[in-house]
């Protein structure tokens, strides 16, 4: 019986396993980014049913995130501002706008805008804004910079490892409070700040939950 | 005149005492592992001849039996998946009922085959060489029956790759403290190990079905009647060419490959014996590790190893005894196999059997009314009924074994082993079912009873095994005829036929 | 006696050896030691099954695999042990069932189970390795009668490249052996090797 | 820095869809989605304007992933913010908020707190402020918020179409100008031919409203009528004082209490809630000193009921026997009084056909006379008017009233009674007849049917909340109101004014109880809150009427508005007189001659609970048994009809070898035919220990034929046997066994403690001479201590640095910093570390009546789902607390295999017991259930793969799994897997998952669940202090600042839940009680639940008076005996 196989075939097993480790390695970069939240989530950038503007309301105008965001301090749901809350403006300030038809319609009828949701925790995740807020965490921390969006987009990944990464080392994201909603505000140099921030970690205990019960209930 | 050679070879190069000429051993008859004085193409051609010729009619009506009875099992997993768990007869308090005893009993037989080929290759078992391949093949295809039920008995099935360390965007690993957890890597060990161990016994045997594939295409093509036929054969022949071709890797019997590949294959067994033995003590840990009276005993790893060599060599009889008749492999496996097989048998069944009556001294002995009650209630409770045939099948049908007249006659070891397996489910029954229902608190206590998607998973199991098994027969050599030529007596290089004792064994 | 394969013009194609053919497992003992003995160093003898004391005859030194199945089985252990430490005590500890962190007890199972699985890639890759296998294409292939080698015969096989090959001289050496036949082996050329 | 002023107006693309910054997505917000929206929103759900709750967003999110409509590739599907238009003054979304309301009972309403998410009411709770009841509350009142989103209710008022049956929907306007109707035509004739037929109301605007239809109408028959609410104590009451009076027992004072057939710890008596409370409070042993004056209890009763586990003694006497008996005990009395001689021999005379051992009456008499002014006499509210004035009269006679009964005036009740209506319904001279509330259709008595009422009146207007049986023969249902939903009012059982609050605007078109009768009765304002407050204004308001009455809103109850006690005295001459012709003459029963006792049903009240779902799949606190009612037999009884219940071949066998009546874990009971004179009824057969030999008990509220789809088609109707002339229990009934069987749920299938001391009882005489008892029993007293040579150290060191004891491992300690947390690893910052608080519980085994108020709690609480009949008898169900109830006997011999005749019964509620060496989460492969350092064990449902290994290693069986997904398919479809309806999507589901509380996930198939000592309650208490703390290390939350579910239902405080490491907190002094022991202790899991064992306190001089608990009898006998044969001593 002669050779069933050409001489190149000796050389083929170990062009085969090259092949093969090239491939995984790439497939596992892939997943490892496209298919995780740092692809899925941050960029998602929905079109409102009115096109409110951030950096116009709060950078120019300078309005406070609480004036809108009510309940963030007290509840564990940052309320989105009722229709009520824009026409305290609006029904004077460019009060026949066709954008804003969605907020007249609803402050009349009752019928509630629909905004469209950009940051959403899954439904077993119970995240609670008070408590963040209270103890030194700014809103961007989570939500970037809002103050500079026209258009709100999801920013940070928002995944169980990036909420751990901050739950393990909360020195790295308090503030002093009364900064927590001066989304601008940066530290005079850095050192100091960490310093203080270790120091206040431990002052006032700010030990957040690692194990399940802090946010799976 | 041969005995001057060999003194060049003495350990310590002196010439060889004379007083030795005078010590003349007594020549104890050792048993032919191959009888009638088997010429090596006669062997060859035994084996290969199964898998070049036409299958016969039995091996296709056997195939689609299987094939519709392994349908069932595909059938009861989807529907499982599909609606939940509850489809299966399992309550509260009994969480675990069917799929873990067929888990544990398929994984049990698995360990015959690795028995088989590494312990008995370490305790140099010559006779082992004719039933190690089809008993490795088993193991095979037996965990793959067994790997589906710790799958799909989880209530999310979509989330049991959590159960590998893998990284998510979620951070969390799995728990290296949970019996489950070491059952993944030994199971999937096992699985590995054994297909590597199979695979690498196979290259040489293979290269002898590569080398005759040329020949075979020819007598073929003679016999094919019709143009159909021929291009069947031709096509059937580029199959045969590459399938053996590529499997072989291109193994041409060089020494100096043997001498690297019989280092290999010690080491594989050196390595798959521990292997077997941690295997079966994980899964044992899976019931020690509880805390349930009879369940949380130290002797189950050794009882769980005696009990799955026990009914792993119960399956390799009910496979093989059959096929021996069918392709008269008498004389490679003889009675001497048989006998060994059914005395080993005959041994574990007895050490399950003192497993057995060491549990019920432990309970007294212990004086925790709660294992006493355990194991008083599994004799005389709800499962008595369980128990019994445990006993009868695991300790009293072995007993035969003790006879050679029982030994000889085919028919009786055929249905004991049989028994042996029926015994060993049941065993497993008891233990996880009994335990179960009637634990610590009384207020939980609950019967357990299967429903009908349970017994036709299961029942669906054996179609599985049986279509691999079907497939390996068809297209794999059934016995390690390379490793069979090694031991017959012609093989032996000082060995000459022509001199003083007849049967020629030195 | 002298055949030599016909399949392909003698003169287009590189000689690669002389094989020898024998039909018992002494012989091919006998063969292999005088062979040893003549000094030769690229030879080899080709047998359907493992003849007990060949390597012996053909002065063969023990095998490497073993250092590829240690090697395999150490690694095997340290990633079991040091999976359970990073995942259970460095990156994300958590109180399980009143247990510590991380202690090498539990975990053993997994290193155990991992060295074994190591190590047996290590066995079977260490023998592919060693025998530089797979090798599809051989010239030893090309002897017509090369499927008695895995069946029922054996052969000694001595290359060309051997410093005391030559053609006429390795032949009649070959021949005092009491072969059944003595054959040239020829290397089909490949264009593109 | 530029400023852009001007922000250029979006593009009609843009306006377009939405753009994704990195990838690209045509989701076109367009009108057809806008339409979906609002077919998915039920039309009728008039909830306040649409406003993002996290947990409705949940539901339209999950059909919206579901329905594929916002899936974007693999991007998570689109969700939708719905804010308020104008947002509520007094609501922040995601904070809920608690008002307070009361549940309108017939004679007791009992004050609520209910807590609402945007208005959308989730929990009840008892109102802590009211003192006599403590917040307690009973398991029908929890489950009564379910019935609000019941989607089998009325949502709608519905008109016979002409003279088919078949009910047309009407709006509210064409039912009250019905109403008005009626009024006009009836005014001419001074009411003449018009009947209402009501179910009784403690309401006073009720009142009120009724005095003014009497003006109108003075002719018009007004008669109430409820089968289980029978007031005799108040007539007897009322006879002897001569003015209307009602006496409310106060049995925190009593030390000695004899209950005649009185089930006063269960809602079956009228202010039971009260009852239990009190009953607690006498026999709460805080040490050993108080061990000595605890109260004891004598009960004799025919079902076996939990006062009768309760009991000190009990007796088992058939219910037809009490009277006689009660004449045994007045006769007693007196005589060793030396009084009443003449009376004493007519009362021997009845009394004497009775076969009771005369020592036990005398001795128990004896006891009480021996406490007089601290010893009462209860009778059961079902028993003749005759018993209740002697028990009168014996009250008077040791002294009890003013100090252990006090008697108080109660407003008159002028209704007449449904003998009344029947008769004047029969002699035609009612025309129209209005039927409010109750359903007299199904629970008529059988002697007054109501088909003579049914065909005599023309016409029958019905104001109900089901469209049930009575339904079916009106010509006009009107849609009833739930009591949150309705504004109201109502009087507690010691006369408390207790406000019925809405908490949500009516979910459908329905018309509350008292606008129909303010339009009957022509009253101008007929907002029922205007009622309300004027009648409020009337009785307490002074001159400002709305300032108190919103003072009187928020704290749920009017001070000091009790009803007076009575001024006037027992007349005894006039007792005398209506008892001199009174019989008391007991029945002699026989096989063939049995007593029928009718129960109220703990669990569907009169019937009307028959559809909920929780109350259904609830099991009987006694016999265990859910989903059916069942005719209950004695064993010597069942022996009679051929069962074999001595050899262990029967039932609910742990060892019962032959399995006939037991197939597969499945009760399959045989059906018997009861037959008295006439009437026959079938049922299934139960096996009750503990009941006289030949009394049979049958619970009332089964087998309604006209219901929602949970109540239909289970159990079966014993209403044809209810008389009014005989009431609850009849005499000379056959009983015969039919070919059929039918299988009965049990959730419990073995009543023997095989001798375990999981109960730990002893009497109080073993408490005195050696408090420690308890820890000398079971494994713990002869293996190693758990905690080595640490166990003397305080609960508070032992909770926080976990010392390794006995065990084989070293704990990482609770109170450390994770190792992992680099700020913490440096030595000041460990020094001022504050450990997180360590939760605990104890549960006080001997005032916990198992009354199931905590397992509906604790459903209500987390969304707990109900699984059907079926997978109940699979042994499936997912309660999370589990009663469970043993009998012992003192032999174990007889116990383990055959049912016992005459049992000591005790109870042990057990939900997860928080192990901090806790055997499931060392099994679990996917780190799905952990401990975290609050030392909560907690269960991590998204990670949970279903292995199921934790159930098995835990040594409790207190884990519960989701086999299907019970939440998503409806229970009779479990088995279509995806071909079943999605009860997400449809109409009934959403409203039905309305009451599910947003701060706790919804379980999905596959995934365990057990108790988590409430933990969304513990997060949202530590979250609210550390908002409080806001830059300060306060962050301790106060003991009390909250309960958990369980704790706030149990009406006799028997579970205290807290921080154990905090040495002055509540649950660490009811851990420091000496009675304190660990459930199943020696496993080494170290539970954070511990239990206070049981004391019983018999009388020594009593002929039944047992030396131990038979509980502990038989676990002395399981004990190994010492090899030369003599017994350790008893103690």
């Amino acid at each position: 019986m002669a050779n069933f196989f050409p001489k190149s075939a000796n050389t083929l097993p170990a062009k085969l396993l090259i092949i093969l480790g090239v491939l995984t390695v790439t497939v596992v970069a892939g997943v490892t980014y496209y298919f995780t939240p740092k692809y899925t989530r941050v960029g998602y950038m929905p079109t409102q049913p009115v096109a409110y503007n951030h950096y116009l309301h709060a950078e120019q105008l300078g309005i406070d995130c609480r004036y809108c965001h009510t309940y963030v301090d007290q509840s564990g749901h940052a309320n989105v501002p009722d229709a009520a809350t824009c026409m305290n403006c609006h029904s004077y300030v460019k009060s026949d706008s066709p954008q804003l038809e969605p907020i007249r319609v609803s402050y009349e009828t009752g019928e509630p805008v629909e905004w469209v949701r950009v940051h959403a925790m899954p439904d077993y995740v119970f995240f609670n804004h008070a408590v963040h807020v209270n103890r030194g965490v700014s809103c961007v921390d989570c939500h970037g910079n809002v103050n500079e969006m026209e258009v709100v987009w999801h920013d940070k990944p928002m995944s169980m490892a990036w909420c751990l990464d901050c739950h393990r080392n909360p020195e790295e994201h308090i503030r002093p409070l009364e900064h927590v909603y001066d989304l601008n505000w940066t530290p005079e140099n850095a050192e100091a700040h960490a310093e203080w921030a270790r120091e206040h970690v431990v002052s006032w205990n700010v030990n957040p939950p690692q194990s399940c019960s802090g946010c799976h209930r | 005149m041969n005995t001057t050679k060999d003194s060049q070879y003495h350990p310590d190069g002196g010439a060889r005492p004379a007083v030795l000429e005078e010590v003349r051993p007594a020549n104890m008859p050792r048993r032919p592992i191959v009888e009638n004085q088997r010429t090596f193409t006669w062997i060859t051609q035994k084996v290969c001849g199964i898998v070049e010729g036409r299958a016969p009619l039995w091996w296709w009506v056997a195939f689609v039996i299987s094939s519709m009875v392994a349908s069932f099992t595909v059938m009861g997993l989807v529907y499982l998946t599909a609606t939940g768990v509850g489809v299966w007869g399992l309550s509260h308090p009994v969480f675990w009922g069917w799929a873990i005893i067929n888990f544990v009993f398929w994984i049990g037989i698995g360990h015959a085959g690795t028995l088989i080929s590494a312990i008995l290759c370490l305790l140099k078992q010559k006779w082992r060489t004719s039933i190690n391949r089809a008993a490795e093949a088993m193991t095979i295809f037996a965990v793959m029956c067994a790997g589906i039920f710790p799958l799909f008995h989880v209530g999310r099935v979509w989330f049991a790759w959590w159960l590998f360390p893998l990284p998510t965007s979620n951070a969390i690993w799995p728990n290296f403290r949970s019996p489950l957890e070491w059952d993944v890597f030994a199971v999937s060990t096992y699985g590995t190990v054994s297909a590597l161990f199979w695979y690498m016994g196979m290259i040489p045997d293979l290269a002898t079905l590569r080398d005759r594939v040329r020949s075979v295409y020819e007598k073929r093509l003679e016999q094919a009647k019709s143009g159909f036929q021929r291009t069947f054969e031709t096509a059937y022949y580029q199959f045969r060419k590459y399938f053996y071709g590529i499997l072989a890797m291109g193994w041409r019997g060089s020494n100096r490959h043997w001498s690297n590949y019989e280092m290999a294959y010690l080491l594989l067994a050196g390595l798959s014996t521990p292997l077997v033995l941690s295997v079966h003590t994980i899964v044992s840990f899976d019931f020690a590790v509880a805390n349930l009276p009879g369940w949380h005993t130290t002797i189950f790893p050794p009882y769980f190893v005696a009990g799955a060599i026990f009914s792993g060599f119960g399956m390799v009889l009910t496979l093989m005894l059959p096929l021996r008749s069918l392709f008269g492999l008498q004389d490679l496996i003889t009675q001497y196999h048989i006998d060994c097989m059914c005395k080993i048998c005959l041994a574990t069944g007895s050490m399950v059997g003192y497993a057995y009556a060491m549990e019920f001294f432990i309970a007294w002995y212990g004086a925790n009314p709660y294992e006493g009650f355990a194991f008083v209630n599994r004799a005389f409770g709800q499962y008595a009924w369980a128990y019994w045939i445990m006993i009868t099948c695991n300790v009293i049908s072995p007993q035969f074994f003790w006879f050679a007249a029982a030994r000889r006659n085919l028919i009786l070891v055929w249905i004991l082993s049989i028994f042996i397996n029926v015994g060993m489910w049941f065993e497993r029954f008891v233990i996880t079912v009994s335990s179960l229902a009637n634990d610590f608190l009384p207020a939980n206590w609950n019967y357990y009873s299967p429903t009908i998607i349970d017994i036709f998973t299961f029942a669906g199991t054996f179609g599985i095994f049986g279509f691999f098994f079907l497939l390996f027969i068809r297209f794999l050599p059934l016995l390690a005829f390379a490793e069979i030529k090694a031991v017959t007596p012609q093989a032996d290089p000082h060995h000459h036929p022509e001199n003083g004792n007849d049967d020629g064994h030195k | 006696m002298d055949t030599s394969n016909t399949a392909s013009s003698p003169a287009a194609r590189k000689p690669y050896g002389m094989l020898a053919l024998f039909d018992s497992a002494p012989g091919i003992y006998e063969a292999a030691r005088t062979v040893r003995e003549a000094g030769y160093s690229r030879w080899d003898a080709l047998t359907p099954f493992p003849v007990h004391g060949l390597d012996g005859a053909m002065g063969l030194g023990r095998s490497k695999v073993p250092v590829f199945v240690f090697i395999g089985g150490v690694i095997g252990f340290f990633v079991g042990m040091w999976l359970a430490w990073w995942m259970g005590y460095y990156n994300y500890p958590l109180i399980v069932g009143g247990k510590p962190y991380f202690s090498p007890i539990f975990p053993f199972p997994v290193a155990y189970e991992l060295t074994i699985l190591l190590a047996a890639f290590g066995a079977l890759g260490g023998m592919f390795v060693c025998n530089r296998l797979p090798m599809h294409n051989h010239p030893v292939f090309n002897y017509e009668k090369f499927r008695h080698l895995t069946d029922d015969m054996f052969a000694v096989v001595i290359e060309a490249e051997d410093p005391l090959y030559d053609a006429e001289g390795t032949r009649t050496f070959l021949e005092e052996l009491g072969p059944v036949e003595v054959t040239a082996l020829y290397d089909d050329e490949e264009d593109d090797a | 820095m530029n400023k852009t002023t001007e922000h250029p107006a979006p593009t009609e693309a843009e306006l377009q869809g939405p753009r994704y910054w990195r990838s690209l997505d045509e989701r076109v917000d367009s009108p057809e989605f806008k339409e979906w929206l609002h077919r998915e929103f039920p039309q009728g759900a008039a909830e306040a304007e649409g406003v993002n709750r996290r947990h409705f967003l949940k539901i339209m999110g999950a059909s919206f992933a579901l329905a594929g409509l916002g899936a974007t590739g693999c991007r998570r599907p689109e969700k939708y913010i719905l804010p308020y238009a104008q947002q509520p003054e007094n609501t922040v979304p995601g904070v809920p908020v608690y008002y307070s309301t009361s549940f309108p009972g017939g004679m007791d309403s009992i004050p609520l707190v209910v807590e609402t998410h945007q208005n959308r009411p989730t929990h009840i709770e008892g109102n802590p402020k009211y003192e006599p009841y403590g917040g307690g509350i009973n398991a029908i009142v929890s489950a009564s918020v379910l019935n609000l989103y019941d989607p089998d209710r009325m949502t709608a008022s519905t008109r016979a179409a002409g003279t088919s049956r078949r009910q047309r929907r009407v709006r509210k306007e064409e039912v009250f100008d019905a109403i008005t109707e009626i009024r006009d035509e009836f005014r001419r004739t001074d009411g003449q031919g018009l009947a209402v037929l009501a179910a009784p109301s403690s309401s006073p605007t009720r009142r009120r409203l009724l005095e003014r239809l009497r003006g109108d109408f003075p002719r018009m028959i007004w008669a109430e009528y409820d089968p289980l609410a029978q007031n005799a104590a108040e007539r007897a009451a009322t006879e002897a004082f001569g003015e209307p009076t009602r006496p409310v027992y106060r049995l925190e004072r009593a030390k000695r209490i004899l209950s005649l057939d009185a089930d006063f710890l269960s809602p079956a008596e009228p202010g039971s809630n009260g009852l239990s409370r009190a009953f607690a409070k006498a026999r709460r042993v805080r040490n050993r000193d108080e061990a000595g004056d605890m109260s004891r209890l004598y009960q004799v009763e025919g079902p076996f009921s939990i006062t009768g586990s309760m009991a000190d003694h009990r007796l088992r006497l058939s219910t037809a026997a009490v009277p006689a008996l009660a004449a045994l005990v007045a006769a007693e009395l007196f005589e060793q009084l030396g009084e009443e001689a003449g009376y004493v021999r007519t009362l021997r005379a009845e009394a004497s056909g009775l076969d009771v051992d005369a020592e036990w009456v005398s001795e128990c008499v004896r006891d009480l006379r021996e406490h007089r002014g601290e010893s009462v006499v209860l009778a059961g509210a079902h028993l003749p008017d005759s018993v209740h004035r002697l028990v009168v009269l014996i009250n008077e006679k040791l002294g009890a009233n003013g100090r252990t009964v006090k008697y108080v005036s109660v407003p008159r009740n002028t209704a007449s009674s449904y003998r009344e209506l029947a008769e004047a319904a029969r002699e035609g001279r009612v025309e129209k007849l209005i039927v409010l509330g109750g359903n007299p259709a199904f629970n008529a008595p059988a002697d007054l049917p109501w088909s003579d009422i049914a065909e005599r009146v023309p016409a029958i207007v019905r104001h109900g909340y089901y469209f049930d049986e009575t339904g079916l023969d009106a010509s006009l249902n009107i849609a009833a109101t739930h009591y949150l939903e309705s504004w109201g009012d109502g009087r507690a059982y010691d006369g408390t004014y207790l406000p019925v609050q809405p908490m949500i605007l009516p979910l459908f078109e329905g018309i509350s109880e008292l606008e129909v009768l303010a339009r009957l009765a022509g009253v101008r304002r007929t907002d029922p809150h205007d009622l309300v407050l004027e009648t409020f204004g009337g009785l307490h308001g002074g001159d400002r009427p709305e300032r108190a009455f919103a003072r009187v809103l928020s704290e749920g109850f009017a001070a000091d508005t009790a009803f007076p006690e009575s001024g006037g005295a027992v007349s005894r001459s006039r007792l005398m007189s209506l008892l001199g012709n009174a019989t008391f003459a007991a029945p002699t029963l026989s096989r063939e001659n049995l007593a029928v006792r009718l129960a109220g049903d703990p669990k569907v009240g009169d019937g009307f609970y028959a559809n909920n779902g929780w109350l259904q799949e609830l099991p009987d606190p006694v016999t265990k048994s859910c989903w059916d009612n069942a005719i209950l037999v004695s064993p010597a009884l069942a022996r009679e009809l051929g069962f074999d219940t001595k050899s262990g071949k029967f039932l609910i066998g742990g060892i019962a070898a032959n399995r006939a009546r037991f197939r597969g874990g499945r009760e399959s009971a045989p059906v018997a035919e009861l037959e008295i004179d006439g009437v026959t009824v079938s049922g299934p057969v139960h096996i009750q220990p503990g009941l006289p030999d030949w009394e049979v008990v049958i619970s009332l509220g089964y087998g309604r034929r006209r219901t929602g789809r949970v109540g239909s088609g289970v159990g079966f109707d014993a209403y044809p046997l209810y008389r009014a002339a005989s009431g609850l229990s009849l005499a000379g009934a056959q009983i015969s066994l039919t070919r059929r069987s039918h299988f009965i749920a049990n959730t419990q299938n073995h009543w023997s403690m095989e001798g375990r001391a999981i109960i730990r009882e002893g009497n109080v005489s073993m408490h005195l001479e050696d408090p420690e008892w308890a820890q000398k029993v079971g494994m713990e007293s002869h293996s190693p201590p758990i905690y080595g040579k640490d166990k003397d150290r305080p609960l508070r060191e032992l909770s926080l640095e976990q010392p390794r004891g006995g065990s084989a491992y070293e704990t990482p300690a609770f109170g450390e910093p994770k190792p992992n947390l680099r700020v913490w690893q440096s030595a000041e910052a460990r020094a001022e570390f504050i450990p997180d608080q360590q939760w605990g519980m104890s549960i006080d085994l001997n005032t916990c009546t198992g009354c199931n108020a905590c397992v509906i709690a604790c459903q209500s609480e987390n969304s707990i789902p109900i699984v059907g009949k079926d997978q109940v008898l699979r042994g499936r169900e997912m309660s999370w607390i589990r009663l469970d109830r043993y009998y012992s006997t003192g032999s174990n011999e007889e116990n383990q295999v055959s049912l016992p005749a005459d049992p000591q019964s005790s109870l042990m509620p057990i939900a997860c017991l928080h192990c901090e060496m806790a055997p499931c989460e060392q099994v679990c492969p996917v780190n799905a259930t952990v401990h975290d350092t609050q030392g909560l064990n907690v269960m991590a449902y998204n990670r949970c793969v279903g292995t199921r290994y934790c159930a098995n290693n835990c040594p409790y069986k207190v884990r519960r799994f989701n086999f299907f997904d019970y939440n998503k398919r409806a229970t009779d479809e479990f088995y279509k897997g995806p071909l079943g309806r999605d009860q997400y999507k449809t109409e009934g589901g959403v409203l039905a998952s309305m009451q599910r509380n947003p701060d706790v996930s919804v379980r999905m198939r596959g995934v365990m669940e057990k108790c988590t000592f409430c933990v969304q309650r513990i997060q949202q208490a530590r979250m609210a202090q550390r908002v409080k703390a806001r830059d300060s290390n306060d962050v301790h939350v106060p003991d009390g600042t909250f309960k958990v579910a369980c704790q706030s239902a149990c009406p006799t405080e028997a579970i205290v839940f807290g921080d154990i490491s905090d040495p002055d907190s509540a649950v660490t002094r009811a851990k420091d009680n000496d009675r304190d022991y660990a459930l199943l202790g020696y496993l080494n899991t170290r539970p954070r639940t511990t239990y206070l064992a049981r004391l019983r306190n018999p009388n020594p001089r009593m002929p039944d008076y047992a030396s131990m608990p038979l509980s502990y009898k038989e676990y002395k006998a399981k004990q190994p005996q010492p090899l030369n044969g003599t017994r350790p001593e008893s103690s």
